[in-house]
């Protein structure tokens, strides 16, 4: 089980490769990878801001509910603060379990969860200068599909 | 009582964090927004716009209910747009 | 788009990582990697036989379908056939979007109708000899959600 | 016509594939089945599992009642296990 936050880029290639490494236990591995969109307004970059401390309890507690609910074998979480540029990966998240069911239950709870309670805030840097991102209803919405 | 601020509320109030003796009588997150609320116009500015703002208190998630006591760290932020 | 049947290895990792580059349209990569497990009965290793032809039309069709279905902008499917060992990774779906339930259901989709409409069959050697693996039921229900 | 088999099929008719002549009252996937069982007792054993087998033609999925044609490649197989 992994756990992270980090300013440093990272490899989203690499971190699957060793989910699916020396792992004849687990038949399923699903993964997500969330990257910096250039949208619609052309963004120059992206800055997250997160709250050290709570941070850290966040992730760690959604990784204790997800191996809670489900037969989880292996778990990363990696979420990036800092400026980042389109294209850039912001988070990756990855789940093993002997199902298929349950790799992509736990990876969807995990990204919804990073969505709605997790300390960060994104501000979009474009042309005209930068602005905080709003927080989507939908997102809400879709994450009481858990509760 | 130590206050953070998160996102566009920095740049309003100015400052990222501070350290506050609000009256006895401020017994929950509501009520430190209240007290908040008087110190600046920046302060007005931001907890003029409850619905906008979360906050946590000991880096958990609270409502405007919950109770503090003087050693506390309480956090107000907008809803939060990670992953 | 890629979709691919090889007897060859391959590295889930990579495939992972070439979804992710050049990629600043698309905030969201779902991946699913199916392995070879040990299970309880200690399986040697795996021999899938597939109906060449027919595979490769209906991965075609099952790309078609997602994209008609949901707003997908990259998709790779991979399926090996052959000999396997236990750890060894049997398949790779993968689908890059603007958003992330768009991925994630497109690459569900993918995955479960790889289980059930796909013709590979599946044979396990263990100590005690091969034996052809049963469908399960609950995969021919888990893919009726997406009639 | 030719007609494939695949999986456990394939040990107990000892073919791979086979081309054959079926009468002209033969018009469906399954009465094919039923033709194809009075061939061998290897054809017989796989054939009197109906309810165990699935068919495609022409490598699209089809049922007892799909429609054939002498030119029609057919095969016979258990319910799929990939992914």
């Amino acid at each position: 089980m992994t756990v992270k936050v980090q300013s440093e880029s990272f490899d989203p290639g690499q971190l699957l490769a060793k989910l699916c490494e020396d792992n004849s236990s687990c038949g399923a591995v699903a993964s997500f990878v969330g990257l910096v969109r250039r949208g619609s307004e052309d963004v120059l970059a992206m800055t997250l801001q997160h709250y050290p401390g709570m941070t850290e309890r966040q992730l760690l507690a959604f990784e204790a509910e997800a191996c809670r609910r489900w037969p989880v074998e292996r778990l990363v979480i990696l979420h990036r603060f800092g400026r980042l540029l389109p294209g850039e990966p912001i988070v990756f998240v990855g789940v093993t379990a002997a199902h298929r069911d349950v790799a992509f239950r736990a990876c969807e709870f995990l990204v919804d969860r990073l969505k709605t309670r997790a300390p960060f805030w994104k501000q979009e840097e474009t042309a005209t200068g930068s602005h905080w991102v709003e927080a989507l209803p939908d997102d809400d919405i879709r994450a009481e599909r858990w509760d | 009582m130590r206050v953070l601020y998160f996102a566009w509320l920095q740049s309003k109030i100015q400052k990222d964090e501070e350290e506050v003796t609000p009256p006895a009588a401020v017994k929950s997150v509501g009520q430190l927004a209240d007290w908040l609320q008087t110190l600046s116009p920046g302060h007005a500015a931001v907890f003029s716009e409850r619905a906008r703002l979360r906050a946590a208190v000991n880096q958990t998630f609270a409502s405007w209910e919950t109770p503090l006591s003087p050693t506390d760290e309480v956090a107000f932020f907008p809803p939060v747009t990670g992953g």
